[in-house]
């Protein structure tokens, strides 16, 4: 299986649906630190040029606050296909980037109790 | 028993290349009551008619199979044929060894088979078929336009142009519909109201045409060429022939305090009111929603000043009953609500508005007399960005997954007014595509970028933030740019989405019109027949069927108008023969096929009947052959099987299942 | 007299069985019926069958002959073939006597060749009703449940069951049976005695039938037909369980690939019973109604010597939707006819 | 039922109504889309015409399956036929399920006109489906077997 | 009870409110009670009767009785009256020609179902207190009415009166723990092998008498379709299999959201086929798929099959739902 069909199967999005607005990436909290933006990811795995993606800083820089998600008037859902593409470049990395006792030490009061949790999805295995 | 002709064609290899027809021919020959049975190249040719014309003529033939193309494609043809030759139309059955067979299969034994079975079972139920005549209904020479906007206004000119009655029911207290809102039309920027109120008057004054404002549709019943309609008249608490116009009333009524719909509630208006200047017709009406007299009968103010006498608090709902013999369905448009797309802040901010309301805001006649101001603090907006799509093409289950198709050249034409005639203004518009097909269009739009320097910005906005100073920041995607803009402006103008107006759905369901699931009509064929509904007798005009323009707009309510004139040109309609109808010695009177009638074609009625030699009074059902449509609901819901359906009879089908199931 | 075990009645039934097909009233969810013998099946407890035994000579539906359509050609088939011989187990006395006015129909002249075909090679062996019920009145018919007809009678006394052949028929079934053993004629006398001290309790002992088979126009134009018929539903469990009817309809059956020429039992309570070009003759339920009795009690006895076509087997009593039977018509009927 | 090479080769009877699964059926040919010739089709006016009937006397004649076709509802060009139909044909295969006939055997379908696609696979997955299960046993009439 | 109804038909009969009274008249013996049409006080006080055997349900033959002149006084148990409403909301039955008399009812019995219970030679039963005395040829028996109650009885649906006039008696509730549907549940549990077997042994037993569709009060075709050559399936007997289904499935079929489950169809069936089964299924299926539904509780009431809503399931929720799937 090619990576892009793993991407596709992994997040269960259907990219053909993009009508390419940008809606997306102007919704997109995160776009400044980005170096591919959410609509890029959209159209770059519909091209199947997928390593890139993995490569990049952006799969780590997406806040997943899914913004991107409910804005999309076509229900494309980008922040799953990001989700998906950094479990593709995590995975293979063998181990946690984060570990549970780690984290008091991390701890910020002022810190969101999602981000917290986005933290452990994102950083665990 | 009948006589019967098979003829079997070649469609030159189309049929031929995968069956064997002669094969066809021979083994339909030894069918029960097969006469003759012959093969030829083309059946529908004026050969092919010509040998199928003197068979029936040789053969004395009182039935008819020809196996060939689908009979959506040639049943009229054949029909015709066998009429020429004297024959009953109705004593044909087609065979459809082109579309299921020789297309579908490659197997040339299995194919030859099946054709022969299909022959088999047409020609058993041609066996049971008997000759119908269409029954013929009077047509009446009036036709009602539903909805009283520019398409309503132009099919009822027109009909009544060439000489028919025509009637126009509108729901508001005046006819224009949305075109009286808007300020300039596209592509020629001229003025909306210099181009429409001559057409609202010209239909005041027709004497063919009557206009019904300020009223709806509540009952339809009949059929094509026979419709009996019921127009509910609501209360204006103004009487039509008195009141002459002059507004005083509209000036000194003391409820003031109500929004005004024709500026989409930017401005108050009173009570009692007449919607704009030009109204047509031009007489006043009181809100009852906010009469004080009405709801709580003290003030009178109106009364007091209405110099003819012409108030009325204790008029009623009246009802008219009126036959139509064609209706015409030009319901509109509207934009749809906004609530769904917070991320605009159209609900948060009172800079954030509509196209339409951008109309208002613009125009000579609106609340600002033509200045456009913000309305938050009427200061002039010195950036302004417009957001295209917004509900359109959207398949999240928010909006419509339809393109809109006005607003890219709407947007065009405030983009280049506003630059007109504020230069200072910056203005952005930010859009997924510009779809600008047309004449004229793309043009148009290019001069928006070209010589107004209107800034096209292409990435969809993701939010508009209200600032505490009063301004918005819009944040979108420059895609072409690579880069997230934050763009602070002073006024946003969303291009919202048009929608089929909420009347549509009830009114559809009267008519037994069919709407596709955006509640826009659908019409007969998408290409060939774009303004007719398969209901017949129902014409479409304008944006019920589908998001329009004004030129388009007019253009079909016009040809809408073609197509009504052409049925109140005939003086009678010939119906469908294939027709329900009930076995009154079988019938209980039991009401379940007038129950489940979508055209309430079925009355019941108390009949004496001799049976045993005595007089029996029965209940028993029949049939408007003229109403029924033939679905055959009603032959199900009976389960005494009185009821049969002409054409398609019980033992006809049944025939057909027995000869295909057979070998 | 021959005589067997009732507990070794499974070992009569399988040697009759392995000769010829054998018939035995068994137990079904719907009552008793007569069912062709299977190892393990038993005898049932009940007086009699819900349907009754004339299915084996005359059954429900039958096909007659087949018509081959061929291009436009036509062709008969005769589908007959030679009956096997079979035996019909447990008859009671009213249901033997059946068989008779059944003869009278299907063996006179035109003979019925499918009757006649099943009817001569059936042998009966009848059963003698120890406990009849309150529904029977085979007394009236001049029938005896104790001492039942039929090619071999039989009897239940105590545990044991006994056999007395009665025409040669019987003499030949009972040969050679291994099982069966001779018996005193004494227990049988016990068994009858006690029979008829039931049947002179029986409720329906005293109903006569000698008012009937006489006086034609006088029943016919009884006016008691209308409160007698009012409640019938026009339904054929009447005639489908009696054991004398014998009316059938004959019918093409269009199979697709040729017609089934069948016949099937009617009933005469139906509304297109004897269907005319112009209708039925009957019109009304109440004439429909009339016919079945009439003709049972009136026009079957003016023909045939006297004898009824009803055998008091109590069927109809029991089995009608709305409780109206023969014994209430002949009730009603015979009131004031003594006067 | 018949059998080529020893293969069987179920029957199946189709009712389409004439406006759009006779329409979609139309398309499937005119778009050369291949289904089994074990289906044969029956023209009716509206799939609310199909009268239960129809399909009891096609498995009676010896139909291996049935199915019916008619337009998507909300699409009925009679307006209501279709609903009427679904509740109807609900209800029966319902019934010949309760009597334990199999339920595969019977089915209703949407196929709009321009679904020739749909009406292929329909046909296809349908004619599978009863090929899987075999000859009609269970609701045949043994006289009009061959 | 029977004294206040014979007392109410009196009185109606000699008013000359009504013409004629349809009640149970006595039998031969004490169980075979005929249904049957009074015209005079004489025949009342003579012969009628009613008991815990009178089980026919007697609004059928007001389609008769309301077409002839005057009033026809009816006594109808709730379950009767169900079936009246639906020919009524049919206009089989002419509303303004009949005089509706509810009357309580705490389940019938009859011969067959005590007969099934061994009890033979029956020659006298009278009732006391819900307790049957019945003497027979072999000895007598007590029996509690409760304990031959017929099914329908024993799941009884609805003790209330949707149509009548007057009432005799108390009225009643719609049951609310009725069980009437665990037996097709039963069923549709079983697998499709195991519904062909049970239901081919109970509809093999038909032997076509039309008993069940002559008593049924939705069955009041003026020709029944069945007796029609012209309808195409015409069948004066079930000569095979098929047969019998298609007998009864479309005759189901026909009733099905018409039916009021009044259970005469079981009752007299001469071959104890339980033919309220079929009928059940339909009204389970209705229930569970449209929305609870009862044929002839209020009159006018619009049938399920003449009815539908644009999100009714799809027919495949038979493929998805209840029974094994093992096809």
């Amino acid at each position: 299986m090619d990576l892009k069909e793993q991407v596709l199967i992994m997040s269960g999005v259907d990219v053909r649906k993009c009508m390419a607005c940008g809606k997306c990436s102007g919704a997109c909290p995160s776009y400044n630190e980005m170096e591919y933006h959410p609509h890029q990811f959209v159209s770059m795995v519909k091209k199947g040029n997928i390593e890139p993606l993995m490569k990049s800083e952006s799969v780590y820089k997406c806040l997943t606050c899914y913004a991107c998600i409910e804005r999309c008037p076509r229900g494309v859902e980008p922040a799953k296909l990001i989700e998906a593409i950094r479990l593709l470049a995590v995975r293979p990395q063998g181990s946690n980037h984060i570990k549970a006792d780690d984290i008091p030490s991390l701890l910020d009061p002022e810190l969101p109790q999602q981000a917290i949790v986005t933290a452990f999805r994102k950083y665990s295995k | 028993m009948q006589r019967i002709g098979v003829f079997v064609c070649h469609c030159g290899t189309n049929i031929a290349a995968t069956v064997d027809v002669k094969a066809v021919a021979e083994a339909l020959k030894y069918e029960p009551g097969v006469v003759v049975s012959e093969e030829y190249q083309y059946m529908c040719s004026e050969a092919g008619q010509e040998l199928i014309k003197n068979a029936i003529k040789e053969n004395a033939l009182t039935g008819v199979v020809v196996c060939s193309c689908s009979p959506r494609m040639h049943e009229a043809t054949f029909r015709k044929t066998v009429a020429a030759a004297g024959l009953n139309p109705y004593m044909l059955e087609i065979a459809n060894i082109r579309e299921q067979v020789s297309w579908i299969h490659k197997n040339i034994e299995e194919a030859t088979e099946k054709a022969i079975i299909l022959g088999r079972a047409a020609i058993a139920k041609v066996h049971l078929n008997a000759p119908l005549t269409a029954g013929e209904s009077p047509v009446v020479k009036r036709a009602l336009v539903i909805g009283g906007g520019i398409a309503g206004i132009q099919t009822a000119l027109d009909i009544a142009e060439a000489g028919f009655e025509v009637d126009i029911v509108e729901k508001n207290p005046t006819i224009g519909g949305k075109m009286t809102q808007l300020d300039k039309t596209f592509p020629t920027l001229d003025c909306a109201a210099c181009i429409l109120t001559p057409k609202m008057v010209d239909c005041a004054q027709n004497d063919k045409i009557k206009i019904y404002s300020y009223s709806e549709v509540s009952e339809v019943k009949g059929f094509v060429g026979n419709f009996d309609v019921t127009i509910k008249r609501k209360a204006r608490y103004v009487d039509e022939n008195k009141c002459t116009g002059c507004g005083l009333c509209t000036e000194k009524c003391p409820q003031k305090k109500v929004p005004n719909e024709f500026n989409l509630g930017l401005d108050n208006r009173r009570a009692i009111y007449i919607p704009f200047a030009q109204a047509v017709p031009k007489i006043a009406t009181i809100d009852a929603d906010y009469c004080t007299m009405l709801k709580s009968g003290k003030c009178g103010v109106c009364s007091k000043v209405c110099t003819v006498g012409a108030i009325d608090y204790k008029q009623q709902d009246t009802y008219v009953n009126e036959k139509y013999g064609a209706i015409v369905v030009a319901t509109g448009f509207n934009p749809i609500k906004l609530d769904k797309y917070d991320e605009f802040a159209y609900s948060q901010s009172a800079d954030v508005i509509t196209s339409l309301e951008l109309e208002r805001l613009m125009n000579a006649a609106g609340p600002n007399g033509g200045t456009l101001l913000r309305p938050s603090d009427k200061k002039h907006p010195h950036r302004i960005a417009f957001i295209q799509c917004v509900g359109s093409r959207c398949d999240d289950g928010k909006g419509k997954s339809y393109c809109s198709k006005i607003c890219c050249m709407y947007t065009a034409k405030h983009a280049m007014l506003i630059r007109e005639k504020y230069p200072d203004t910056e203005v952005y518009v930010f859009y997924i595509d510009v779809r600008t097909p047309g004449k004229n269009f793309d043009e148009f739009y290019r001069r928006a970028v070209e010589e107004y320097g209107v800034n096209y910005i292409k990435g969809m906005v993701g939010k508009v933030l209200p600032e505490p100073d009063g301004t918005l920041t819009v944040r979108a995607s420059d895609l072409l740019n690579g880069t997230q803009l934050n763009l602070s402006c002073d006024l946003v103008v969303l291009a919202a989405a048009i929608e089929p107006d909420k009347s549509a759905r009830p009114l559809a369901t009267m008519l037994t019109a069919s709407m596709d699931t955006n509640d826009f009509f659908t019409e007969a064929h998408p290409k060939l027949r774009p303004v007719e509904s398969p209901t017949a007798g129902i014409f479409l005009s304008g944006a019920c069927q589908g998001p329009k323009d004004i030129p388009e707009t007019v253009s079909q309510a016009s040809a809408c108008a073609a197509k009504v004139i052409g049925l109140l040109a005939k003086n009678t309609l010939k119906g469908n023969p294939c027709v329900a109808h009930s076995d009154e010695l079988l019938c209980n009177g039991c009401s379940s096929c007038e129950k489940v009638c979508p055209y309430g074609a079925i009355s019941y009625s108390d009949k004496e009947f001799r049976i045993n030699g005595k007089m029996v009074t029965r209940r028993v059902a029949s049939v408007n052959p003229a109403v029924c449509q033939g679905c055959g609901a009603c032959t199900v819901a009976c389960p005494s099987g009185a009821m049969d359906l002409r054409g398609f009879s019980n033992s006809q089908i049944m025939a057909e299942v027995d000869a295909i199931c057979k070998w | 007299m021959l005589k067997i075990k009732l507990s070794e009645l499974p070992i009569l039934f399988d040697a009759l069985s392995a000769k010829n097909k054998l018939y035995i009233p068994s137990d079904t969810k719907g009552g008793a019926r007569f069912l062709p013998y299977e190892n393990g099946m038993k005898l049932t407890k009940e007086l009699n069958t819900v349907r009754s035994p004339k299915d084996l000579f005359f059954p429900q539906t039958e096909n007659l002959m087949d018509f081959k359509l061929e291009g436009k050609k036509i062709e008969v088939i005769d589908t007959r073939e030679e009956c096997e011989d079979f035996v019909i187990f447990g008859v009671r006395a009213c249901d033997v006597r059946s068989f008779e006015v059944l003869d009278r129909v299907f063996l006179s002249e035109p003979i019925d060749t499918y009757y006649k075909n099943r009817r001569e090679h059936g042998v009966i062996v009848s059963l003698a009703c120890n406990r009849p019920e309150e529904t029977c009145f085979c007394s009236t018919f001049d029938i005896d449940c104790a001492n039942p007809e039929g090619d071999v009678a039989s009897y239940i006394c105590g545990d044991e069951m006994y056999f007395e052949p009665l025409t040669e028929k019987g003499s030949e079934l009972l040969l050679g049976l291994s099982c069966l053993s001779e018996g005193s004629e004494a227990p049988v006398y016990e068994c009858k005695r006690n029979i008829y001290e039931i049947k002179s309790k029986l409720p329906l002992s005293t109903l006569s039938a000698e008012k009937f088979g006489k006086d034609m126009m006088e029943y016919f134009n009884s006016d008691k037909w209308d409160e007698l018929s009012e409640a019938c539903l026009g339904c054929g469990t009447c005639t489908f369980v009696c054991p004398t009817c014998q009316c059938y309809d004959i019918k093409d059956f269009d199979t697709g690939n040729g017609i089934k020429r069948f016949r099937c039992w009617d009933s005469c309570m139906y509304s297109d019973f004897t269907k005319m070009a112009h209708g039925n003759p009957r019109v009304s339920q109440k004439e429909r109604f009339r016919q079945r009795f009439m003709h049972k009690l009136v026009y079957y006895p003016m023909n045939n010597d006297g004898l009824f076509s009803c055998v008091g087997c109590g069927r109809c009593l029991s089995k009608c939707p709305i409780s109206m039977n023969i014994v209430k018509v002949m009730k009603k009927l015979g009131e004031g006819k003594d006067e | 039922m018949q059998m080529v090479n020893n293969e069987f080769k179920p029957k199946i009877v189709a009712f389409c109504c004439n406006w759009c699964s006779y329409a979609g059926a139309d398309l499937a040919g005119t778009n050369r889309l291949q289904y089994p010739a074990e289906v044969k089709i029956i023209r009716v006016p509206c799939s609310c015409r199909v009268n239960p009937m129809f399909i009891l006397r096609a498995f009676q004649r010896g139909a291996d399956g049935v199915i019916i076709c008619g337009c998507h509802p909300g699409d009925c060009h009679y307006t209501t036929g279709n609903y009427y139909a679904r509740r109807r044909m609900t209800l029966l295969f319902s019934m010949l399920d309760f009597l334990g006939i199999e339920k595969e055997r019977t089915r209703l379908e949407w196929v709009s006109a321009a679904e020739g696609q749909k009406f292929a696979s329909t046909m296809n997955d349908f004619v599978k489906t009863v090929t899987e299960l075999g000859e009609n046993k269970r609701l045949e009439d043994l006289r009009c077997k061959k | 009870m029977q004294e206040m109804m014979k007392k109410k038909a009196i009185e109606l009969l000699q008013s000359g409110e009504v013409a004629r009274v349809l009640g149970w008249k006595k039998g031969e013996f004490d169980y075979d009670i005929t249904p049957a049409v009074f015209e005079s006080v004489e025949e009342i006080e003579k012969e009628f009767i009613y008991n815990s055997l009178c089980s026919p349900n007697l609004s059928k033959y007001l389609v008769k009785e309301s077409r002839k002149e005057g009033k026809t006084l009816i006594f109808l148990k709730p379950c009767d009256s169900y079936s009246l409403s639906q020919l009524i909301t049919e206009h089989r039955v002419i509303r303004e020609y009949v005089y509706a008399v509810g009357i309580e009812c705490y389940g019938k019995t009859d011969a067959d179902t005590i007969k099934q219970k061994g009890i033979k030679g029956i020659t006298r039963i009278t009732e006391n207190d819900g307790v049957l005395n019945i003497e027979t040829l072999y000895g007598n028996e007590k029996v509690p009415v409760y304990e031959v109650l017929r099914e329908r009885c024993v799941n009884c649906k609805s003790k209330k009166h949707p149509v009548y006039d007057e009432l005799i008696g108390e009225e009643g509730e719609m049951v609310d723990d009725c069980e009437r549907f665990d037996e097709v549940a039963k069923i549709e549990a079983m697998t499709p092998e195991e519904r062909f077997a049970f239901f081919r042994n109970e509809l093999s037993r038909c032997i076509r008498c039309n008993a069940c569709r002559n008593v049924c009060p939705a069955c009041t075709c003026e020709k029944c379709v069945f007796d029609n050559d012209a309808s195409g399936i015409a069948q004066k007997a079930a000569s095979d299999s098929f047969e019998e289904n298609m007998f009864h499935i479309i005759r189901a079929f026909h009733v099905a959201g018409r039916c009021t489950d009044c259970g005469e169809c079981s009752r007299v069936c001469p071959q104890n086929i339980p033919l309220h089964l079929l009928n059940r299924k339909f009204i389970k299926d209705i229930n569970e798929l449209y929305g609870n539904y009862h044929a002839g509780e209020n009159i006018g009431n619009r049938s399920p099959l003449t009815d539908y809503t644009q999100n009714d399931a799809e027919p495949n929720i038979v493929y998805e739902r209840g029974g094994k799937n093992n096809a």
